[in-house]
């Protein structure tokens, strides 16, 4: 029963590609992977605002939206359905085909990255060898959508919110790919697939996820700073701060557009949270070995939707950065610290299994921590503030 | 340590969350159809005209004299003088404009009229589907009674009818000094305290 | 998988040729990005996973945006109304179109034209990665230290002086 | 499937477009952006001629195409630091008014 469970939008996919000429399977088979992708995540995306909205508003002590419909559940409907209905405006001295497509550039990429995340036992679209890669590669034309839209739009302010935006992501892709390294080191694969069969295994009733090893905690959390400046959120979330450059790169778009650069962004967002899951909290399995008959897939949205409460949290908690010290954080800290990683996970691999490979890791990791830590809070220097006009 | 205050303030941040779901009285906002909060006394937002008695055309305290159409920085007010069919003006307003979208609620005119005809109204809710004429508000919709004053500043109101109510019995005491001459000096009015 | 090719092919070479002959400087960088892409359609097609990805992480991610920022540095988008092309345009011209007269009679008097591959070799990110551990540990060590150099020397060359 | 000849003539035609691009552009950005499509070209047949080649398990094509990729960031990073130098100290990035041999 668990697994008739488990499996059911495999086997579901199975008999509707089975209704079809032996031609048109791998279409079809293609095909329904993509509405469904399209379907969930899209859904997802609309959960996640209403989520985010209120989940802001009682950290600030307030109520969120709760007018449309009960307790305000609605609320994604009426603001797509304004989005929609909005009027388009395009400024006239904007180079029209770009600004057109920079959003189209932005979302179409997003969905494409779906393709190698195991939502599930056996439910990964696209399996590739070079899974993580492929990845990385698609994702990083998001770059070129950010700087299509602030360049098209003609507008200062979106050009200095795309420029902002682009260096912000090409510092933090460098950290984001190497504290992924240490896992592909683990495994000896860049396959999704592969990754998450490496972590299914219990110990006892404790499941053996990266994020349990000292590497793999610190890799973690290199990770999700990193994919939280690449998906340009808050606390990094510079490239539109209202206070400097009023809505950044996204300034001149409004209507639909602007809807699909909102969508983009946090389709985004739920791309690096579903790749966070499978390298380092154990992809669709489940956390403790008497779980298991939940279904997997269950598991993999559960964890999706407990790192977005988690990313809506950070975002109510900590104030936006300034630009240096965002640039100061990525080269200075980020990247030393993700080098430092792999080499803990050499250490881990070659050390023979037992207690003492845990402290070793672990104060490879944590000495430079601190170190670090302390060499940025040195650089500080605090004065007595003097006012020149203000007697 | 590196990221101790941040975990702090996420303490902090998820102790609101779930304290608001908690106790009611850390929530701050007011659901503002439904439930209002009390309108300070001194709250402010547009003019209206005050009238005594019943009749609003005939106890407007208006004269049209037209100080605060020429004191008004906006020029939102418009005024016209009503004149009888011989054309002798007449203390009365023919027209009296203010146009809401123009309008800044700097109570200048309420500094300047000398007749207290001339109020700060408080309610706010003024929206409309004409752009343009539905803001412009005429002579009847800007008149309203003394007891409608009285309810939105009741001390400031009680100070202008005693003032008025003094002035009134002055003038009254005057014109009876008038008539008899020869009695004594007129009895002593207390002087109206001067508005804040 | 022939019109699959044909589609990827000349849309490549008509966004290569965009990126040369467009006016408007960010739309060549923008070109560019796109033949570049198409490109990696092709490697992909070829059967080559790795060096496809590779090549949308480098030259789409990386050095489109490079050419994007330079162009922006160098106030190239506010293009002139000055002719584009150089003075010695047709012997240019002439030298590409004989390079390609030369290329393309090469080609057809290739004896092994039509050469169809034998099965599709299965090529593992891991070979890859055994083979440049192992044969080309040395290549790969030149290339780590050639990119470190240009790193610093590209920070170095296009670091502001500060003396006048 | 595809004949070896069709992608041999895509990529000298990009080769020979890169070069064109190269000898009769002005703007020194566009002469590196017709360098990087000739080397792609390059790339083109070397992937090619590994995949139709004799030993494809070999993976010779695939390796050079991986460190030409890399000597390519190397090379595109340089140059355009070039170019902005060039043009920090010459107000122009025009390859035809670069002729003087004193700064």
């Amino acid at each position: 029963m668990a697994t008739t469970i488990d499996q059911v939008f495999v086997n579901l996919k199975l008999w509707a590609v089975g209704l079809f000429p032996a031609a048109w399977q791998p279409l079809v088979s293609a095909l329904l992977s993509i509405i469904a992708i399209i379907g969930v995540f899209a859904t997802l995306f609309a959960i996640t605002t209403i989520l985010e909205r209120k989940g802001l508003g009682r950290i600030q002590n307030r109520y969120g939206p709760n007018r449309v419909g009960p307790c305000g559940i609605l609320q994604p409907m009426a603001d797509g359905i304004k989005a929609i209905i909005k009027e388009d405006v395009v400024p006239r001295s904007a180079d029209k085909l770009v600004h057109f497509l920079a959003p189209v550039v932005l979302v179409a990429p997003v969905f494409l990255v779906y393709s190698v995340l195991p939502v599930g036992r056996n439910m990964t679209p696209l399996d590739l060898d070079a899974g993580v890669l492929f990845f990385f590669a698609i994702g990083a034309t998001t770059e070129l959508a950010v700087f299509m839209a602030g360049w098209a739009s003609h507008n200062k302010y979106s050009l200095l919110g795309a420029m902002r935006a682009i260096a912000q992501m090409i510092s933090y892709e460098v950290p984001l790919l190497l504290s992924t390294v240490p896992v592909i080191m683990a495994v000896g694969s860049l396959s999704t697939v592969r990754i998450v069969a490496a972590q299914t295994g219990y110990v006892g009733w404790l499941p053996r996820w990266f994020v349990f090893t000292p590497w793999g905690l610190a890799g973690f959390i290199l990770f999700v700073i990193a994919a939280t400046a690449e998906s340009n959120r808050s606390p990094f979330d510079l490239p539109e701060g209202e206070s400097e450059i009023i809505a950044g790169y996204f300034i001149e778009y409004s209507g639909f557009k602007f809807a699909l650069f909102f969508l983009g962004e946090y389709l985004g967002l739920f791309a690096v949270s579903g790749l966070a899951i499978t390298l380092f909290l154990g992809g669709w399995s489940a956390p403790l070995s008497f779980l298991t008959w939940i279904p997997s897939w269950v598991w993999f949205f559960a964890k999706l939707l407990a790192m977005i409460g988690a990313f809506i949290w950070v975002r109510g908690t900590v104030p936006r950065l300034r630009m240096d010290q965002l640039m100061n954080f990525a080269w200075k800290f980020m990247l030393p610290m993700a080098l430092i990683n792999i080499l803990a996970v050499a250490v881990w691999r070659y050390l023979p299994a037992g207690f003492w490979r845990w402290p070793a890791c672990a104060g490879v990791v944590w000495l430079p921590y601190l170190a670090l830590g302390r060499g940025l809070a040195g650089s500080k220097r605090v004065t007595k503030r003097v006012y020149r006009y203000a007697a | 340590m590196l990221g101790e205050g941040i975990l702090k303030g996420m303490v902090e941040t998820a102790r609101n969350f779930f304290g608001s779901y908690r106790s009611r009285e850390r929530l701050v906002t007011v659901q503002y159809p439904e439930e209002r909060l009390p309108m300070k006394e001194n709250a402010r937002n547009f003019p209206f005209l005050v009238y005594d008695g019943v009749d609003a055309e005939k106890g407007l305290r208006c004269v049209a004299c037209k100080i605060c159409e020429k004191e008004c920085p906006p020029q939102c007010i418009y005024i016209i003088l009503e004149r009888d069919e011989k054309g002798k003006p007449q203390k009365h307003p023919k027209v009296f404009d203010i146009d809401l979208s123009v309008c800044m609620s700097c109570q200048i005119c309420v500094e300047v009229c000398p007749f207290d005809a001339i109020k700060m109204d408080t309610e706010f809710e003024l929206s409309c589907a004409d752009r343009f004429g539905g803001l412009l508000v005429h002579k009847p919709q800007l008149a309203k009674s003394n007891e409608y004053y009285h309810q939105l500043h009741p001390a400031d109101a009680e100070e202008v009818d005693a003032r008025l109510a003094a002035e009134k019995a002055k003038a009254e005491a005057k014109a009876k000094a008038a008539v008899a001459p020869s009695t004594a000096k007129p009895p002593s009015v207390p002087r109206p305290t001067p508005a804040k | 998988m022939q019109w699959a090719f044909n589609i990827v092919a000349v849309l490549t070479l008509l966004s290569a040729a965009a990126a040369l002959s467009l006016r408007n400087l960010v739309h060549c960088a923008l070109c560019l990005a796109g033949a570049l892409g198409g490109l990696a359609v092709l490697f992909l097609q070829l059967n080559a996973q790795f060096v496809g990805l590779a090549q949308i992480l480098v030259y789409v991610g990386a050095v489109a945006i490079l050419v994007v920022f330079a162009i922006l540095l160098t106030r190239g988008a506010d293009f002139s109304k000055q002719p584009a092309l150089s003075p010695s345009w047709v012997v240019g011209a002439g030298v590409a179109v004989l390079v390609l007269g030369s290329l393309v009679a090469a080609i057809r008097t290739m004896t092994a034209t039509g050469v169809l591959p034998s099965a599709p070799p299965l090529v593992a990110v891991r070979d890859i990665g055994a083979r440049l551990m192992a044969e080309y540990v040395l290549p790969l060590e030149v290339v780590g230290l050639l990119l470190t150099v240009a790193l610093i020397g590209g920070v170095v060359i296009a670091l502001q002086e500060k003396r006048r | 499937m595809i004949p070896l000849s069709h992608y041999l003539l895509v990529s000298a035609l990009l080769f020979c477009i890169g070069l064109g691009g190269a000898l009769t552009r002005r703007n020194a950005i566009l002469v590196l952006i017709g360098i990087e499509l000739m080397l792609n070209a390059a790339n083109l047949n070397f992937l090619a001629f590994w995949r139709y080649g004799p030993r494809p398990e070999a993976l010779t094509g695939m390796m050079f195409v991986i460190f030409s990729i890399g000597i390519a960031a190397a090379e595109a990073a340089v140059g355009l630091a070039l170019i902005i130098a060039v043009y920090r100290h010459y107000r122009t990035t025009e390859v035809d008014k670069l002729d003087t041999l004193k700064g």
